[in-house]
């Protein structure tokens, strides 16, 4: 059993936060056309359907479970608008439709891994193809883009002269919700208590089962929301919308502290760790450093996250025992 | 609500982009920076076409610089880079487009700030950019490979497609030729049995290839309108008992192709040269940034020693006819 | 004097941060003879342990194997010098077989070096026969019941033929006959020369086996001195460093209504037609061999795995099936056996650990009151007296005996009207084993009806008013206190009774 | 080995022993239903298009499971002891882009399949060291290690491609080659395959890996050298990954920057098909290779049968989920009536 008590681990959540505040600073004095409203708004336009993602991606993991359909379910949603678009319906019909899919999808998720008790990375990985194979079907080779200006704008626009995309906003009213759900109500400490030690956690009458089948409910909620979003955003829907995000959205919430084993880590680590990423990779291509190279620095960031804690702990516990040494001697 | 009718009866007729005359006069502007957007970096073909693009800026004074995704169906990194651009201000810009609305809101975003926007090998809507330079009209390369199949088949048998992905803008603009090429007479004995997609994976269009023939024994050709394709098929066909006895035409570098003419799996196949498509874009741009042209049908400009070119519908320049490879010309080209 | 100890330690310290777990410890084993250590819990007696077979490498101090300094890096080291350690958890392999788990990295081998898996099985089949259990090598570790793994757990000890055979607490899971068979092993094994470091809350074993004594108070040597002359409450002022009250302080109480009542509850393959009914101010023993099902029994009645068949009704109120949240909510609450796997998180704080069953209760405006949270906590904390640093540590950092108080602690803390404990003493040192006696007594006394299951019989005499007795997942008799002898709770536990 | 001399096994009771071995039986039959699908599966495709199993077509099914089920294999071993190594499909291209220079060069092809080998032992060197060194979730560790593998890969490559004009004529002839139907690769595949497989069945060293796998801290305490075992098992898996990176150049005959790109998800879709449960200590590489052989085959068959390719994808999503579901249901139903039937003796 590790020490546990001996040194507490460097908090690495909080690290990726000090690191991002970093990394704004120096891109502000060092990168050339990085402090300006409009590139600040791309940058927090591009990142934000990982962002929209990692909220419920988090709870998830820290509930012991992943949910890699996530860009399959968004590229769903999306093929569906586009469809439906297509078909004439208005868009005010075609939206609720999108997240009810979302939902649907989630459920199925969520009822493969509770109720036949199936490992989620496993049925994920069955629906992510599922998913988007169905989108495929929906919506073949179209590329949808006429959407309405007024919603296209509002997903691609920003307020006024200032960096904040308008999406920006209901983003953080989803993030304070998600903070508050999962670090102050007793369903977050249900969700954690159930990634820690699910059996235990069921001993203590939480409902394991239902919380997860929520919890994935709710991802394909988001997911869909996030696919209407891209859809938008990009003025694009196809059906192969948002492929690959799932990687970028694990990467970035793993980044900021999340435990993939359930049980530990925080919404705002995760959400850290999204704007690290999205960050060094705008402050790169500003700096005209290669789509190679920014993927060797996001692979790298990750080893390191995991790799500098607990460096960090056996630097400290080294320094421990030199001191205990000195009072005792070897044989 | 909302509906597209709605939207559509809305918009009304097609907006002009350009305000301004054109100056055919105008000087040629040198020191300028033209970036370069592939759909895919270190993608061979694009990097031939860009590399095409370099040298051809670098004869006209001007600075060349090329970024861009790492993977061709990242749309919404290739977004990020045309924001890049935009935010690092370069005059003119030459994209790829990996989806033909995506980049919209950002193309147009970079038009309002300056920069002059070139689409070529993959167009946007045309609303998204100033000018399309295609590395050949599209119905003439759809019809030219039916007719490379008719003349290798003489005419008679089942063929199908193999494309990329079932989005690929351009070959399905090139597909829909193609069926309209095999309505006429000539074609009378031949039958497009099936089209299947290869999504330009090679392990993918491998597998493609395989099913195509199992389910249709007596296909007697394939035409694949992707370079990535085209090679999975020939390397498949020419490891495999077809060799030789299905024909196997399409769109392919004389690189990738070489080996499978040599042991006869393909007699002949085209394309256009990419370097040349690149060089065109540079000069499209170049001339763009400095006034000569707007954009608008009619247009004319001369473009180096590849010529002179004349602005068509919907503000599309073509490279002109592609050429065709075959056991006799191949030595000669290195791409 | 006599001939060198095989194994001993000088002045041994090992601290955990700020914990001193064990400060200047010293301890000789001798071959051919059997040595007890003695503490409460947390008194550091695992963490020596652990020392001594290279698990912990000790802050200062030295280790002395036949005479020679010795340093330990790991486990195989500790091994290949002939010492053999049941650790206080069983660790198996969940995934393999009975007989891998036992020769695990040490297989025989035939030709080629390939590993002879006949050989294995037989060598495991001829330890479980010594033992005397029925247990089929074959079988996967998952699923085996705590008693199950600990004599997998022996076997593997066992199996090493060591000159050195430490065990910390390998009788807490067990019952009476398999006890005696383990004694029966152990000794012969004592009498061929090997020394035997044994651990043990139940005091009566240690005079049984042993002849030799150590006692440990917070860490440090309270003495070591041969068991023949000292009697048990000498024992217990050692440990304890006071004189103990009543074991089994059991209050007369008023019985009340029909608190708990279950009516024909079946499992199917587990358990059939179980019926009985538990009183307010009632404490009623639940007895039975290993594997009876008396905890599975438990489940089924709180909820936690659903019953086949049957009625579960707390104060009147039928409960739902497979709903512990509806269980608790209707009063009831359950202590489980395993506190690793179903009690506790280990990795999070005493605080919450306790706070778990008690987030309905701790909310303001549907957030997490904090303030409530750990007042409840410490408050509980307090009473049980788990020995803890601060309450924000992780339980993983506590020693078995006090985790036992924190799960006990996140029970009582959601008072029940009705409490099922399994088990609740296992691993629990005398002091704490007659504190949480009184706890349940007290219980009683204000109505609580206890449903107390027990693989220590004399703790299910002296505790109950009435002991039901299962055999093969059957209800086989049912015993007022008045006539609740050993002999009468066996006979009918191995099914030799009517 | 201490117990000397056995005394005779006592009698199990014959109730129980049969009941595991039955449940021993079981555990051989979630490989054998998974080739029972398979079987089915190419039955009826046969049934629908009599050219399926044609000698081409059978040696095209080898061919597609081959590579596939040299990096499922390895994938297993790592799988086994709790762990995942998703850098594969990154590995795999930089060894074949690796072993296309080589050849370019005009080396000779056995020398650039070792180097191929050697290359990806490098990689999953690396993998190994940092997770059993660092003790680091293996999950983050190789997703960095697939970034950065990729990226270097590309750094290095560019554009630059191999195509089958660069190779040696017998290296590419060797790739669609075989003897009849079966080609050299799969014989190749095969005997590494069964080579890994009884390696991990029947010596220490492998037991020892489910071991780890199945409960690290008991792996620990029982002596086990933890840390070299999963060296051991990341630095195998990273072999197969290379070799299947050397067989990859000479079947396609062309590589780039993006081979294997993608690759780590199918993959571990192979894996988890083939019942190699992903908490570690249970499952097999043939259930792993049978996995590889179904899902590849899955993607013969649907075109064979001429089901339209937009409908390919989500038909194998179905599939899969299908595949993990019924194992599960069959399992638990298995176990239950096991239960019964023991309790029903007991
Ligand atoms: N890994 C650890 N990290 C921090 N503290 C520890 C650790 N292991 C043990 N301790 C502390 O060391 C002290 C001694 O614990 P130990 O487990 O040796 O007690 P014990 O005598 O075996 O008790 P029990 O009878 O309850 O098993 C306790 O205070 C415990 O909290
Ligand atoms: N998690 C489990 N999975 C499968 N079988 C189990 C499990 N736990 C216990 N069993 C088996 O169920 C039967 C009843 O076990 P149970 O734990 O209820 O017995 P018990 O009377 O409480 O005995 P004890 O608690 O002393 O082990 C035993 O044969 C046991 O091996
Ligand atoms: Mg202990
Ligand atoms: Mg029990």
């Amino acid at each position: 059993m590790a020490d546990i008590s001996a040194h507490r681990a460097i908090r690495w959540d909080t690290a990726v936060g000090g690191l991002l505040v970093v990394l704004l600073l120096l891109s502000f004095s060092l990168v050339d056309g990085f402090g300006n409203a409009l590139n600040l708004s791309f940058l927090i336009g591009n990142t934000l359907p990982i962002a929209l993602l990692a909220l419920p991606m988090t709870m998830l993991v820290v509930a012991g479970e992943i949910d890699l359909s996530v860009a399959s379910t968004a590229g769903l949603s999306g093929a569906v608008m586009g469809a439906l678009w297509n078909a004439g319906m208005s868009i005010e019909t075609i939206i609720p439709v999108c997240l009810l899919i979302g939902v649907v999808c989630g459920l199925v998720n969520g009822l493969l891994v509770t109720r036949l008790g199936l490992p989620s990375l496993a049925v994920t990985i069955g629906t992510m193809a599922a998913y988007r194979g169905i989108a495929q079907i929906v919506l073949g080779s179209d590329a949808v883009t006429d959407f309405p200006s007024s919603y296209l704008d509002f997903a691609a626009g920003k307020l006024g002269d200032t960096f904040i995309p308008y999406a920006f906003l209901p983003f953080l009213v989803l993030l304070a919700i998600a903070v508050v759900s999962l670090h102050a109500t007793p369903l977050g400490r249900a969700l954690f208590a159930t990634g820690a030690n699910e059996e235990a956690a069921r001993f203590a009458g939480i409902r394991v089962k239902r919380h997860k089948l929520w919890l994935f409910v709710a991802t394909g909620l988001m997911a869909a929301l996030t696919g209407i979003f891209w859809a938008l955003h990009y003025a694009s829907a196809r059906y192969d919308n948002a492929t690959g995000l799932e990687l970028s959205v694990v990467a970035a919430v793993l980044l900021g502290g999340v435990d993939f084993d359930g049980g530990k880590g925080t919404l705002g680590g995760a959400i850290a760790g999204v704007f690290l990423l999205g960050t060094g990779q705008n402050a790169m291509s500003l700096l005209n450093v290669s789509a190679q190279s920014q993927i060797v620095v996001t692979g790298v960031l990750l080893v390191l996250s995991v790799l500098a804690p607990r460096v960090a702990r056996r630097f400290a516990v080294a320094r421990a025992g030199r001191g205990a040494a000195g009072r005792t001697s070897e044989p | 609500g909302t509906t597209k009718k709605s939207v559509d009866e809305s918009a009304g007729g097609g907006a002009d982009n350009s305000a301004s005359e054109a100056d055919p006069k105008a000087p040629l502007k040198k020191g300028l920076t033209v970036a370069f957007l592939p759909k895919q970096v270190n993608n061979p073909y694009f990097t031939v076409a860009d590399k095409g693009g370099e040298k051809a800026l670098g004869g006209l004074g001007s600075k060349y610089k090329e970024t861009g995704p790492n993977n061709a169906t990242d749309t919404s990194g290739q977004v990020s880079y045309v924001n890049t651009l935009t935010q690092q201000q370069v005059d003119a810009m030459a994209v790829s487009a990996q989806d033909p609305g995506a980049l919209c809101t950002a193309l147009k975003q970079a038009m309002r700030n300056g920069v002059k926007v070139v689409t070529f090998d993959s167009d946007t809507n045309t609303e998204c950019r100033d000018v399309f330079v295609s590395q050949a009209s599209a119905e003439a390369l759809g019809r030219s490979q039916v007719r490379l199949i008719g003349k290798q088949l003489g005419y008679k048998g089942d063929i199908a497609i193999l494309s990329a992905a079932q989005t690929a803008t351009n070959q399905n603009t090139w597909i829909t030729y193609m069926k309209d090429e095999l309505k006429k007479p000539k074609y009378k004995n031949m039958k497009l049995v099936k089209t299947a997609y290869g999504n330009d994976d090679a392990q993918m269009s491998f597998q493609q290839t395989q099913g195509l023939l199992q389910e249709h024994p007596d296909l007697a050709g394939v035409i694949c309108p992707t370079t990535v394709g085209i090679k999975a098929a020939a390397q498949y066909l020419s490891g495999s008992k077809y060799r030789g006895k299905v024909k196997l035409t399409g769109l392919g570098t004389p690189n990738d192709m070489r080996q499978y003419v040599k042991n006869g799996t393909v007699e002949a196949f085209e394309l256009w040269d990419p370097a040349k498509l690149g060089a065109l874009s540079a000069h499209t741009a170049v001339a763009l940034a400095s006034g000569r042209i707007t954009g608008k049908k009619g247009e004319t400009f001369t473009a180096g020693d590849l010529g002179s070119f004349t602005i068509g519908d919907d503000s599309v320049v073509s490279l002109g006819d592609p050429t065709v490879f075959d056991a006799k010309n191949i030595g000669r080209y290195k791409f | 004097m006599r001939e060198p100890p095989v194994l001993a330690v000088r002045s041994l310290t090992k601290s955990f941060g700020a914990v001193r777990a064990l400060q200047d410890v010293s301890l000789r084993l001798h071959a051919g003879e059997a040595h007890a250590l003695a503490g409460e819990n947390g008194a550091g007696k695992s963490t020596l342990i652990k020392t001594l077979a290279g698990v912990h490498r000790p802050d200062g101090g030295t280790l002395v194997l036949d005479g020679e300094p010795v340093v330990f890096n790991g486990p195989a080291d500790a091994r290949d010098a002939g010492i053999a350690v049941i650790y206080q958890e069983p660790t198996l392999f969940p995934d393999l077989s009975v007989a891998e788990n036992i020769f695990m990295g040490r297989q025989p081998v035939r030709s080629l070096r390939r590993v002879d898996h006949k050989a294995v099985r037989a060598a495991t089949a001829a330890l479980f026969a010594r033992l005397g259990v029925d247990l089929d090598p074959d079988q996967p570790a998952r699923g085996l019941s705590i008693a199950d793994q600990q004599i997998v757990e022996i076997a593997k000890a066992l199996s090493l033929d060591a000159r050195v055979l430490i065990m910390d607490e390998p009788t807490a899971a067990l019952t009476g006959s398999e006890v005696a068979r383990l004694f029966g092993v152990v000794r012969s094994l004592r009498e061929q020369g090997a020394a035997v470091l044994f651990i043990s809350h139940r005091l009566e074993e240690m005079f049984t086996l042993c002849q030799q004594v150590t006692i440990l108070r917070d860490g440090a040597l309270v003495s070591s001195e041969p068991l023949s002359g000292l009697t048990e409450d000498d024992l217990v002022r050692r440990m304890v460093g006071r004189d103990l009250d009543a074991l089994y302080p059991k209050l007369d109480t008023e019985r009340g209504a029909v608190a708990l009542s279950v009516r024909r509850l079946t499992r199917e393959g587990v358990f059939t037609d179980v019926s009985f009914e538990v009183r307010r101010g009632e404490i009623v023993g639940l007895a039975g061999l290993v594997g009876a099902g008396r905890s599975e029994v438990a489940r089924a009645v709180f909820g936690v795995d659903r019953r086949d068949a049957g009625e579960v009704r707390v104060g009147g109120k039928a409960l739902t099936n497979g709903a512990p949240s509806v269980a608790m909510a209707a009063g009831l609450a359950l202590v489980p056996e395993d506190r690793r796997a179903q009690g506790l998180v280990m990795d999070m704080s005493i605080e919450r650990n306790i706070g778990l069953t008690g987030l309905r209760s701790t909310v303001r405006a549907g957030l997490m009151d904090r303030g409530a949270e750990r007042r409840r906590s410490l408050d509980w904390a307090v009473k049980l007296q788990v020995k803890y640093a601060r309450i924000a540590d992780a339980v993983a950092t506590l020693s078995g005996g006090n985790q036992q108080k924190v799960v006990l602690a996140k029970w009582l803390a959601t008072r029940p009207d009705v409490l099922i404990v399994d088990e609740p003493t296992r691993g629990i040192d005398v002091g704490t084993k007659a504190e949480v006696h009184r706890l349940l007594s007290q219980l009683a006394s204000e109505g609580v009806a206890v449903l107390m299951i027990s693989s220590d019989l004399p703790e299910i005499l002296g505790m109950a008013d009435r002991v039901l007795v299962m055999h093969e997942g059957r209800i086989t008799a049912e015993i007022p206190r008045a006539e609740a002898t050993e002999e009468s709770v066996m006979a009918a536990a191995t099914g030799r009774a009517a | 080995m201490t117990v000397t001399a056995p005394p005779p096994a006592p009698a199990v009771d014959p109730a129980k022993a049969g009941a595991t071995r039955l449940v021993d039986r079981v555990f051989k039959m979630r490989e054998l239903a998974i080739l029972l699908v398979f079987l089915v599966m190419i039955a009826v495709t046969q049934a629908g298009n009599s050219e399926f199993l044609s000698e081409q077509g059978i040696k095209d099914l080898l061919l597609n499971a081959t590579i596939l089920v040299l990096v499922a294999s390895g994938q297993a071993l790592v799988v086994i002891t709790r762990n995942v190594d998703l850098s594969v499909g990154s590995t795999m291209g930089v060894t074949a882009f690796a072993a296309g220079t080589y050849l370019q060069g005009g080396g000779p092809p056995v020398v650039a399949i070792v180097l191929s080998v050697a290359l990806g032992i490098g990689c999953g060197l690396l993998n190994g060291s940092l997770v059993s060194l660092g003790q680091v979730p293996a999950l983050v560790v190789t997703l960095g290690t697939l970034y950065i593998i990729r990226g270097l890969d590309s750094v290095w490559v560019g554009s630059r491609q191999i195509t089958a004009a660069d190779l040696p004529d017998g290296f590419v002839d060797f790739g669609s080659g075989g003897i009849l139907a079966v080609p050299y690769l799969a014989l190749i595949a095969l005997v590494v395959l069964v080579g890994v497989a009884y390696y991990l069945r029947h010596y220490r060293g492998g037991r020892e890996l489910y071991a780890l796998g199945s409960q690290p801290r008991a792996a620990r305490l029982a002596g086990i050298p933890v840390r070299r075992r999963i060296l051991t098992a990341y630095t195998a898996c990273g072999a197969l990954a290379g070799l299947a990176g050397a067989l990859y150049l000479a079947r396609f005959g062309n590589v780039d920057s993006s081979t294997g790109n993608g690759y780590e998800l199918t993959v571990v879709s192979a894996v988890v098909v083939g019942g190699v449960a992903f908490t570690g200590g249970s499952g097999s590489l043939y259930g792993a290779a049978l996995g590889a052989l179904l899902l590849t085959s899955i993607n013969s068959v649907l075109p064979a049968l001429g089901v339209s390719s937009v409908w390919v994808l989500a038909i194998n999503g179905v599939l899969l989920v299908l595949a993990i579901a019924v194992d599960r249901v069959v399992a638990l139903r298995l176990a239950r009536t096991l239960k019964k039937r023991n309790a029903g003796h007991g």
